[in-house]
């Protein structure tokens, strides 16, 4: 089964529309795991980004960056996840308003 | 006479071997090494002087260059003429009696190996001023004898007013040593060279007389020599300078250093010769210093600073002897000075040594029989400062009235002046022997002055008696000022005045005839008397102008004003500091929006350069 | 290749003085002593007896010969004159230290042998870049021996010295850099060689500024009025040993570098600049003056008076003729010598006495007349007394600089009233006076003395025959009148100096 | 018809998104932004990238949001850090951020104004991206592979400390 004919412009906009999504939900939240969850929305909406670009050559490259995001997302989460378990512990809440050791 | 080195150096070796024994050395050693290198010095002076007499000859020994700078090439060189010897013989000559003197004056004195020391330093910058060949050399000698005079005050350093005294007097006298140096600078810009007589000569060949040029190097030039032999307006030193030992005043601040000055203009007269606007503040200088002093003298109590205004005074002789080219007369009048004054000094001494360290002489009194030798030397000392008929000083006080009295214009005026000078010596001098030597005593003298007190006493009342009969051998350095014309009712006036003054202080001080006190006692009388006392009140108008602008202005910066500025940055870069320190706010949230904000920025900023 | 040497031994001996401080606490100390001997000793022993060309010794090895940087050094007159004055320095700063510090020599010895280091090669380079390496190599010892051993507002004195040179450095890394470029510009090829660059014909308002910042970068550290203001704080706040190198060899480095650098390498622009220059020294003359009259800390006096003294140097650099030339260097070698000595006493006092205050002070004469007769020689050097090398130095500025300009040579002799106000200020309130019954210290011993009449020799010589000194030099100031071109003299910059002199005061 | 489905999973995703953002349940957000997640898979399949969809699923969707289903059970927040995350989410503290994110958006739009072309429209099958990444990216994979390793151990590093810790407690109580 072939492959759609989108418009660039509708996918990259949809791209884009999840970024600032995640990036509000970056802004907005107190709380460490709905952060870490907005950094995986902007993740995923530039990986959406390259894999539309692979697309529009019909190359291979955007799913191949698409794998290294992935990776990096893993990666990511694995020791963001370890963080806030840590986080807990110190200051035994989440919300990153109130753990704010590095105030100069 | 390639030795003539050994002159100085027999008194510097003492001084630096004293100096490096720090005080441990016996006494009796101490004083026979202080005394002994000076005699040496003497006797070879006389050696010296002895073959000049014979051939007249100028002597000059470079012993080495001092340093090569281009053109400026000062050497280590002596140059000895006929004023080099007599000064030569003045200093090692009294300088040996005083220091024999000194040995039983300062005996129980824990210090007495440090006194000798700086006497004999002195002793050897003094000299070295006297045979400098060039102006640095003899500047050498001049700030050299300036430190001891320094050290010599300060003696007694445990009183905080000996050690004010002493630096009064090196900081006013160093006044006049800048004023001095940079009048050597003037000259080698202008001339060339620091060797003195290579100097006369190209300032007589460059320069006319009453150019700028002289005048501006001999004002400077005299700036130096005011300073150091205390005349106006920088005399104000050497009352203060009488907290040393009565010895060193004899020495330092009677007999020589303070005629430094004098030496110094006689040595460079051809430069005088040049500036005659100069030449007559000389003579203006002297004079009112001589009238200001002498009036100063009469007012004060203190034995040892009525010696110094009368040696204030009888230095403004001098310094007037020059002003009207009279050069042999002043130094001729030096040397006398330097013998009747050291006399004069040295019995103060001794009576201040035989009654404890009294200074007042309102608490002494009817001496005369109880310390004969003290009163023979003070009364020939007297007279001789007061210039009675044949005593020394005399013969040269009355060369200069008379040089004085033949300048044309203004000589009258000065010979009056000097005249005036005169009456007022007689009183001040005899005013001091009476109160001190007649009447009735308050005080039993302790001790009676030994042998090595009183042979320098009876030496130089020799001297001060029979000086006026030296003939200095001066005629080869100063030119030939003519023969005075005899004027007889001047003459009789010279002489007559200082007996009238001799008679005043008769009528004032022992006859009572006229009541002192009432005279005192009235209000103008009182005044004047705590003006004159106060040594015309210039001591005060010196610290209102001068030290406490000074200090003032020291207190003012002390916490360095400039530190301000600097530390203005650092409040600016603090300030900046805590603000920025306040975005860093630890709030992950704030961070990323910051990030945001910036990304926004950024990407509006590529957008715009995109379009 | 010896000169690269020399700095080596002092690096190397740093280090081994380190490291013995493990065997043996007292061992530092002497490992120190050897090494400055040695170093002098094979300074004097290598002593080439002429010049090959302009240099007494001269050697050059690729560094980065990419951007022209090479690690050249080379020795004339003025170089060896205040080689052998550094490394005597450093024998009186270890003696002046020998009893005073107990916490970690071996750090202490080390520090103070790098500083020495740093010195030679600053006095040493003649590569630019090399030469910045060293003058920032000789800061931060000194700054660790302020910072560690120094007295109770240390932190402060340390970063204020610090902040004040590593700022004006900054100004002349960017200077070198710029000169570099420019010469790049003129000869074609990148170096930073100091013979290369000596003689570009610079566009004047560029060299100007470029001048302006190695001027600054030396006048700090000179330190001339109105930059100044961290050596007082630095000198009375370091250690003796501090404080000797301090006053008696970091000062020197500023001059130097004006006479090195400042003025050969900008003959014109340092020409027009000249009546400022010298405004700054008089300037500085008399106000190190007035203030060392208003302070009641010996260290800080003595602190001040350098600042005065210094100012003489900056009037007969600026002077620019012979003798005002050889009385700056004189001054140099002088003032480090009796400055030197006069901190070394004020070192004693405190250990002695525990405070630098001279309030407190007072009649020490009677319970250490060696201290006392030491206090007054080098007071009375200070002041300018005639047969001291002191006066030597400053009777040639001031004859220099009199031809050139009387005005200000009127202005600056005022220095030598002044500075008899406040030595002799000094000696009363310190040496003079009651003595306190209950205070008992001991005299200087025998090693103090051992180091105060070596440098009390010094002067006397320094001021009875300099000629040595003065020839040493000479053909390296002679060199640089050659800079000028004739008839354009300081002296036609009169005018200008007159009215900025208005201004300053 | 396919492309509807596009615009519809486009409507999904974003939705489901902005929900998962909103909600003060974390375990509601959760299962939201799987939902986008697997919205978003069906976008790159239609765009003809079925292996990136079949990993988005997978991994993404999968394995990565497993392990924050583990974090939010072991955590165990509770009643009252729900009804504090309703409280946080309220009123002025939405005005900065919507702001900027809005404008960020808007600066993406316009940057994007000038793209008319569409997606290619051919399979890039997994095979092909296979040959890619083990051709050419093979370096890649290396890097991604000592992330991974990295992450790895951080996670286990981090971890660790936290589960000794309690267990410690656990005993003592």
């Amino acid at each position: 089964m072939g492959g759609l004919q989108i418009p660039m412009e509708h996918v990259l906009t949809l791209a884009g529309l999840l970024f600032s999504c995640g990036l509000l939900g970056l802004m907005l939240r107190r709380n460490i795991i709905f952060m870490l969850m907005s950094l995986e929305v902007m993740l995923n909406a530039a990986a959406l980004a390259f894999v539309a670009a692979g697309a529009k050559w019909g190359q291979a490259d955007g799913q191949i960056i698409f794998l290294l995001i992935l990776s990096v997302a893993a990666a990511e989460v694995a020791v963001g996840l370890g963080l806030v378990l840590q986080i807990q512990r110190r200051f035994k809440t989440l919300d990153m308003d109130q753990a704010r050791r590095l105030r100069g | 006479m390639a030795s003539i080195w050994l002159i100085p150096f027999f008194p510097l070796a003492s001084a630096v071997l004293l100096l490096l024994s720090t005080g441990r050395m016996p006494r009796q050693f101490a004083a026979l090494l202080g005394a002994g290198s000076v005699g040496l010095a003497a006797v070879c002076v006389a050696l010296l002087a002895r073959a000049f007499l014979a051939d007249q000859e100028v002597r000059e020994v470079t012993l080495w260059t001092w340093m090569t700078v281009g053109n400026f090439t000062p050497r280590i060189a002596f140059y000895i003429d006929g004023l080099t010897v007599v000064m030569m013989s003045v200093i090692t000559g009294v300088g040996f009696l005083i220091h024999l003197y000194s040995i039983e004056f300062m005996w129980e004195d824990e210090s007495i190996c440090r006194y000798f020391a700086y006497m004999n330093l002195f002793v050897a910058a003094m000299l070295l001023l006297v045979m400098a060949d060039n102006l640095l050399l003899l500047y050498l000698g001049w700030e050299g004898v300036g430190l001891c005079s320094y050290l010599l005050v300060g003696f007694w350093y445990r009183d905080p007013n000996n050690g004010k005294a002493a630096r009064k007097a090196f900081v006013v006298t160093r006044i006049g040593d800048t004023a001095m140096a940079l009048g050597l600078m003037l000259l080698f810009t202008e001339l060339g060279t620091l060797d003195i007589q290579p100097l006369l000569a190209a300032a007589n060949s460059q320069w006319q007389t009453g150019d700028t040029l002289p005048i501006l190097a001999t004002a400077l030039l005299l700036g130096g020599a005011v300073g150091k032999s205390a005349q106006l307006p920088l005399h104000t030193w050497l009352p203060d300078a009488m907290a040393g030992p009565t010895p060193v005043s004899a020495l330092i601040h009677a007999a020589t250093m303070v005629t430094a000055g004098v030496y110094l203009i006689a040595r460079t007269f051809g430069l005088f010769l040049l500036a005659p606007p100069t030449q007559e503040a000389v003579a203006w200088i002297g004079l009112l210093t001589l009238l200001l002093a002498a009036f100063a003298a009469l007012a004060q109590h203190d034995i040892k600073r009525i010696l110094a205004y009368s040696t204030i005074s009888q230095i403004g002789y001098m310094f007037l002897a020059l002003g009207v080219s009279a050069f042999a007369s002043g130094i001729f009048h030096l040397v006398t000075h330097a013998f009747f004054k050291a006399l004069l000094f040295l019995a103060a001494g001794t009576v201040i040594h035989c009654l404890h360290h009294e200074h007042n002489i309102f608490r002494m009194g009817g001496l005369r029989t109880r310390l004969p030798v003290v009163f023979w030397s003070f009364l020939i000392g007297s007279a001789a400062l007061a210039a009675l008929p044949f005593t020394s000083g005399f013969y040269s006080k009355d060369a200069i009235l008379l040089s004085a009295w033949e300048v044309p214009g203004i000589g009258p005026w000065l010979w009056a002046g000097g005249l005036l000078g005169a009456l007022l010596t007689g009183i001040y001098s005899f005013r001091l022997v009476f109160i001190v030597f007649f009447g009735e005593a308050h005080h039993e003298p302790e001790r009676q002055p030994g042998w090595k007190m009183a042979l320098p006493l009876v030496l130089l009342c020799a001297l001060a008696l029979a000086g006026g009969l030296l003939v200095l051998p001066l005629a080869g350095v100063f030119p030939h000022t003519g023969h005075h014309q005899p004027n007889h009712l001047v003459e009789y006036i010279s002489i007559g005045t200082p007996l009238l003054g001799l008679l005043i202080a008769y009528l004032l001080f022992l006859g009572r005839q006229v009541s002192i006190d009432t005279l005192v006692e009235s209000p103008g009388g009182s005044a004047l008397r705590d003006f004159w006392l106060g040594g015309w009140r210039i001591d005060p108008l010196y610290d209102a102008l001068w030290v406490r602008p000074y200090t003032a202005l020291a207190h003012w910066w002390r916490k360095e004003p400039l530190d301000g500025v600097y530390n203005g940055v650092v409040t600016v870069v603090q300030w900046a500091h805590h603000k920025l320190i306040a975005t860093q706010t630890g709030e992950l949230r704030w961070y990323a929006t910051t990030m945001v904000f910036g990304l926004v920025l950024l990407v509006a900023i590529m957008l715009r350069n995109a379009a | 290749m010896s000169m690269a040497l020399l700095i080596l031994i002092l690096l190397v001996g740093g280090l081994l003085a380190w490291r013995s401080e493990k065997a043996q606490a007292n061992l530092p100390r002497w490992v120190a002593l050897a090494t400055v001997v040695i170093s002098l000793a094979f300074l004097l022993a290598t002593l080439p007896q002429e010049h090959t060309g302009n240099w007494l010794q001269h050697m050059k090895l690729d560094w980065m010969p990419r951007f022209g940087i090479a690690f050249e050094l080379a020795m004339d007159g003025v170089s060896l004159l205040l080689l052998v004055l550094t490394l005597l320095l450093g024998l009186v700063a270890i003696a002046s230290s020998w009893s005073e510090i107990d916490f970690k020599p071996g750090l202490f010895h080390a520090n103070l042998l790098w500083t020495l280091a740093g010195v030679c090669g600053v006095f040493l380079a003649v590569d630019l870049f090399l030469f910045f390496l060293f003058w920032e190599v000789m800061l931060i010892p000194m700054y660790l021996l302020i910072a560690i051993w120094g007295h109770e507002n240390k932190t402060y004195a340390a970063m204020k010295f610090f902040i004040f040179t590593q700022a004006s450095g900054l100004l002349m890394l960017l200077a070198i850099v710029v000169l570099a470029w420019q010469g790049m510009a003129i000869n074609g090829q990148l170096s930073f060689s100091y013979s290369d660059l000596l003689g570009l014909e610079l566009d004047p308002r560029l060299g100007w500024w470029t001048m302006l910042g190695f001027f600054l970068a030396f006048t700090v550290k000179l330190p001339a009025f109105p930059f100044h203001t961290w050596l007082p704080d630095a000198h009375t706040q370091a250690p003796t040993a501090g404080s000797v190198l301090l006053a008696g060899i970091l000062l020197k480095t500023g001059a130097y570098g004006l006479l090195r650098f400042c003025i050969p390498l900008f003959p014109q622009a340092s020409m027009e600049f000249a009546p400022v220059a010298m405004a700054l020294g008089v300037a500085g003359v008399l106000y190190g003056a007035v203030l060392a009259f208003a302070q009641s800390d010996f260290k800080r006096l003595v602190a001040y008076s350098s600042v005065s003294h210094m100012g003489f140097v900056l009037l007969g650099l600026y002077a620019w003729n012979q003798l005002a030339l050889q009385g700056a260097v004189m001054q140099m070698v002088a003032h480090g010598v009796s400055t030197a000595a006069l901190f070394m006493l004020a070192g004693a006092l405190q250990h002695r006495l525990h405070t630098r205050d001279m309030g407190r002070m007072g009649g020490l004469w009677h319970q250490a007349p060696r201290m006392g007769a030491c206090a007054m020689f080098f007071a009375v050097a200070s002041l300018g007394l005639p047969g001291l090398g002191n006066f030597v130095a400053e009777i040639l500025v001031l004859l220099g600089l009199f031809a050139v300009q009387p005005a200000f040579t009127a202005v600056a002799a005022l220095g030598l009233i002044t500075a008899a106000v406040y030595s002799l200020r000094m000696l009363q309130q310190a040496f003079q006076g009651v003595p306190d019954k209950q205070r008992s210290m001991p005299d200087f011993d025998a090693r103090e003395m051992l180091a105060m009449g070596a440098m009390m020799a010094a002067l006397l010589w320094l001021g009875l025959y300099p000629q040595p000194v003065l020839d040493l030099a000479r053909p390296v100031l002679e060199g640089l009148q050659t800079l000028v071109p004739p008839g354009d003299t300081v002296a036609a910059q009169a005018g200008g100096a007159a009215i900025v002199l208005g201004a300053g005061l | 018809m396919m492309e509807t489905l596009f615009y519809l999973a486009a409507v999904v995703a974003l939705a489901a998104t902005g929900l998962a953002l909103t909600r003060a349940n974390a375990a509601h957000a959760l299962i939201y932004l799987i939902v986008s997640l697997l919205a978003v898979a069906v976008t790159f399949f239609l765009m003809g990238a079925p292996f990136a969809a079949a990993l988005e699923i997978v991994i993404y969707a999968g394995a990565i949001m497993v392990l924050f289903v583990f974090v939010i059970m072991m955590l165990n927040v509770g009643e009252e850090g729900i009804t504090r995350e309703r409280e946080w989410l309220s009123g002025r503290n939405w005005i900065v951020p919507g702001l900027l994110a809005a404008l960020l958006l808007l600066e993406l739009v316009i940057a994007l104004r000038h793209a008319p072309t569409t997606t290619a429209g051919v399979d890039v099958t997994p095979k092909a991206v296979g040959l890619t990444l083990f051709g050419p990216y093979v370096l890649a994979v290396e890097i991604a592979s000592m992330l991974l390793l990295s992450g790895l151990v951080g996670a286990y590093h981090l971890g660790r400390r936290f589960i000794v810790r309690r267990e410690r407690r656990g005993g003592a109580s």
